[in-house]
């Protein structure tokens, strides 16, 4: 796959909220042992409303700032700020209305910065870092300039991220005054990133 | 999300935030109204040449944080969903309500959540020429007397917190003096919190800080998750000696110093219970010489129906005396005649 | 007694009561003092030449009864073991503390114990030339709207009434006009309780009231003894309906008619659920043409942790509004500015 | 038993004391059923109470008055003033510092006089009365003037009483509003009045 409409993109958006719909149980039962337990409403809510601003959308960059605001005014919690942060990021880099390979590398990346405008955390802190750093690395790293490759790369290295955080030890967010007790558990918003790029993965995978 | 049987009185989850705000506007529409969706300001604003204090955090802590919007202390609170940080879009929202030439002062508690959402709603605001200066609470000591600020809690230690630049407002003070006045005081208040049993998150049903029946845990952040050592429940008196010696070492009052202590119930620990834990922690201070000058046995900032309290200790300057218990506050859960 | 594992934080049980007020008057020494074991007065007593109004309860309610004491309400509250009248001799000391010429307006909730309390010290009293004239509160509404007087319980309608009658006094009225004027909204006020789940004795360690998970009981009594029928567990919306349709079929309120509304938590319930469940009751009333002019959500009388609340609702004339509204009150839990 | 003298008239309250205290926590629990669980308390502070004057008593009449306002200082709830009733009532009947068994029969008739000018409960309302009238009221029939066979009908009685308050339905107290749902347990008060003139009878038996 050579190039991504801003339909595909957003057919992407939607079944990442159909996964993460339906692991949102999972995803608070998880964050209720060392946080407040809600993280599975939260990133609904957030895929929800960044869904809703997508779907008005026609233009790349326009589209993701309407995205990121949107995030931000509706949802709430820590994922409200990193999910807003990463598409306003992304829209920094994004143009037009489709997109190819290197571009779509580069919005992610972007989108990382973005998310880095908002948390100090890095890669072993135990956050949803150990899933997106891994992932927008991987596509960085991938000689590939095709799109499914990009986000099957991608997905890999989410997941095995967000495996690995089940061994670390909270820094960041309210799992951090657990301390050593917060070791046994993977990090919720790192399952869930997992789960947004198996979804994009499975999305592209659907269509080439 | 769930269809667990929550033992709430609620109708749809999703629709607790909002519901919850429309009755409390309601109830207390002499004093508070939406401003917009989760937006709660006073019902008679303050004059705009004073400096706007306003602050942010989720909903389900009732009555914090809107309970305290009114003459004399917040003039706007950014209400999130359940436990959770308003989005930053919406903290922008209210800022640029509240703009003015006087400035505002933005009391952010120390959570992930409410940090990120302010540090992206301050940059916006900066872009839009808002002036807006911002205190951090942090008065949790749960990790450790000697752990830095930006790695501790805010606790209900905002509360009092809230009184006292609410009233140097209130009496025209600048933005520099209104943030001096309440960035002392925050630099010498502490909580250390309790709990025993966990509680429901009302969205999610999900259980959260389980404790097995017989053990508290000190140390209990504010929306269940822990921090502190469990240990088994101790009788009223030696669990308000540990509390308020640990406090009393980070504070270090000495004889004759002027202080607050409060006991803020989180939830279905009863007032019964929070007298006589506040009997013993003012004895220990008694017998040192520091004098309580203020005290409160209420629920200022609760955690939904979770077994604990927050034990408050704050040392008081003058001015802060007189701005707690000598200036007007007529709020629906704070009033000073 | 029993050496039951109670998840509350006491010492002794037998010293819960003595140990409760000691903190009480403590953090609220501007406020409230001992006049002698378990007779709670305010810190500066009204004027001799006024009415004092005295009441009297067991402990374990907290804030109520002794909450309401101060400035523009009560003068004084007896106050017995946890749920449990104080003795008459008790009673009738207090009696015998505040003897004027401007008499004593005695108000007792209508408990077994109260009443027997309250009759044999009035008996004493009399013969002592104590001037007393009494109210006995019944505003539950569980037996039954037919149900006659002396039948229904007092529940926390008696809150309100302390504010207005304590008005009444402090405005240097008539033994006989405060009287009038509490009586008047003392048959003008009906309330409903509901509760979800049980709460434990502090003393006996004993579990009141069980209710299996899933199911409420409406009409449950301020000690945990039922009453009502017991349902499944409804939205809030619902439940609030079914009480608000039952108080205003006993009250009757009319289109344009004046009357306040309160909810008071009984113990674990929420602020969150009390101001969900306002808000259905509110909606009924507005669109009924009822004006809400007086609302409180918190808790004023409470049974424990025990899962629940108190829907209160009072028609109210022209000057019981101008009493609970705009007359000063500074009490512990009750302050008008 | 033709006398009963006020020592050992002091020692009846120190069994009903001992024995009260023993069943507490069955009383209390009985009274969370309908009540507030607290009867086994009250019960024994009342007695405490009662028995804390009694011992610096040395006439019947000022000790009998002494012990009722103590108990209307001390103790709380219902039983305080029950009891307290009970003591004043019968202090109203005593004299010197024995007593015959005519005396002894007045006295106890005095004491539910006492009660009485208290509540309107009736037998068969489930309450304390259950047990109190028919003990005073055999006491009152017997034909004999032995101290001791006095007792020994009133324990009877009582216990007989408060026995068939399971098959009542409450009328007075906190039980009251359980209406239909009260039926099936004895009442609180009712057993510990039996248990009372139990204890009354059994120090009797030991003394004769
Ligand atoms: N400061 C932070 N930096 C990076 N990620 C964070 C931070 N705080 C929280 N997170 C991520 O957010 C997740 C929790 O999200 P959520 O439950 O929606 O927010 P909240 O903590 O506000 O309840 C955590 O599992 C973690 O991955
Ligand atoms: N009005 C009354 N008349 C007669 N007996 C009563 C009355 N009210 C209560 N009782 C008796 O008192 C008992 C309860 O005593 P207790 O639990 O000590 O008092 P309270 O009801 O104040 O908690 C009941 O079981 C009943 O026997
Ligand atoms: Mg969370
Ligand atoms: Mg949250
Ligand atoms: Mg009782
Ligand atoms: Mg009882």
């Amino acid at each position: 796959m050579d190039k991504i409409t801003i339909q595909q993109f957003i057919l992407m958006w939607k079944c990442a909220l159909e996964r993460a719909g339906e692991r949102a149980d999972e995803f608070s039962r998880l964050d209720a042992v060392t946080g407040d337990g809600d993280h599975g409403t939260a990133i609904v809510q957030a895929l929800t409303s960044a869904l809703a601003a997508a779907e008005k959308g026609n233009e790349y960059k326009a589209m993701l700032n309407d995205m990121g605001i949107n995030v931000m005014m509706q949802t709430s919690g820590s994922t409200s700020t990193l999910i807003g942060g990463f598409l306003l990021g992304m829209s920094d880099y994004a143009a037009g209305t489709e997109m190819d390979g290197n571009q779509v590398r580069q919005m992610f990346k972007g989108g990382l910065e973005g998310v880095q405008k908002q948390t100090k955390a890095k890669k072993g802190d135990k956050t949803m870092m150990d899933a997106l750093i891994p992932a927008v690395e991987a596509m960085l790293e991938s000689g590939s300039d095709d799109i499914c490759q990009l986000f099957s790369v991608a997905a890999i290295a989410a997941q095995q991220g967000a495996n690995g955080t089940t061994g670390m030890k909270a820094n960041f967010g309210r799992a951090r005054n657990y301390g050593e007790r917060s070791i046994g558990y993977a990090d919720a918003g790192a399952l869930s990133w997992a789960c947004i790029f198996g979804a994009f993965n499975e999305t592209l995978t659907g269509l080439s | 999300m769930s269809n667990k049987l929550m033992m709430k009185f609620i109708n749809k989850p999703e629709n607790i935030t909002s519901e919850l705000l429309d009755g409390y506007v309601k109830a207390y529409s002499d004093k508070v109204a939406l401003a917009s969706e989760n937006i709660v300001v006073r019902a008679k604003p303050k004059d705009q040449s004073k400096v706007a204090i306003v602050t942010l955090g989720g909903s389900g802590h009732e009555p914090a944080l809107s309970g305290f919007v009114g003459e004399g202390m917040l003039d706007c609170s950014v209400v999130g969903d359940i436990f959770a940080a308003p989005g930053a879009q919406r903290l922008f929202q209210a800022l640029q309500l509240f703009k003015r030439d006087a400035g505002i002062l933005l009391v952010v508690l120390n959570h992930s959540g409410d940090v990120m959402s302010a540090n992206m709603a301050s940059q916006l605001a900066e872009k839009a020429g808002i002036r807006v200066k911002r205190i951090l609470t942090h008065d949790d000591i749960s990790a450790g007397l000697e752990t830095p600020e930006d790695d501790r809690r805010g606790l209900a230690g905002c509360i009092p917190l809230y009184k006292i630049i609410g009233a140097a407002a209130e009496e025209g003070k600048s933005l520099e003096e209104v943030y001096e006045t309440g960035e002392r005081f925050n630099q010498q208040v502490a909580t250390l919190a309790v709990a025993m049993g966990s509680c429901t998150h009302p969205q999610s049903g999900e259980t959260i800080s389980e404790l097995a029946k017989g053990e508290m845990e000190i140390g209990m952040g504010q929306h269940g998750e822990g921090g502190g050592g469990r240990q088994m429940l101790e009788s009223a008196d030696k669990t308000a000696e540990i509390m308020i010696n640990q406090l009393t070492q980070k504070i270090q009052p000495q004889a004759g110093d002027k202080v607050l202590l409060y006991i803020n119930g989180v939830g279905s620990t009863t007032l019964m219970e929070l007298s006589i834990i506040f009997r013993k922690a003012h004895q220990v201070l008694t017998q040192a010489g520091v004098e309580v000058v203020d005290a409160k046995l209420d629920e200022l900032l609760t955690v939904q129906e979770m077994a604990g309290f927050q034990m408050i200790l704050g040392k008081l300057d003058a001015d802060h005396v007189e701005l707690l218990k000598n200036r007007r506050a007529d709020t629906a859960y704070w009033t000073t005649i």
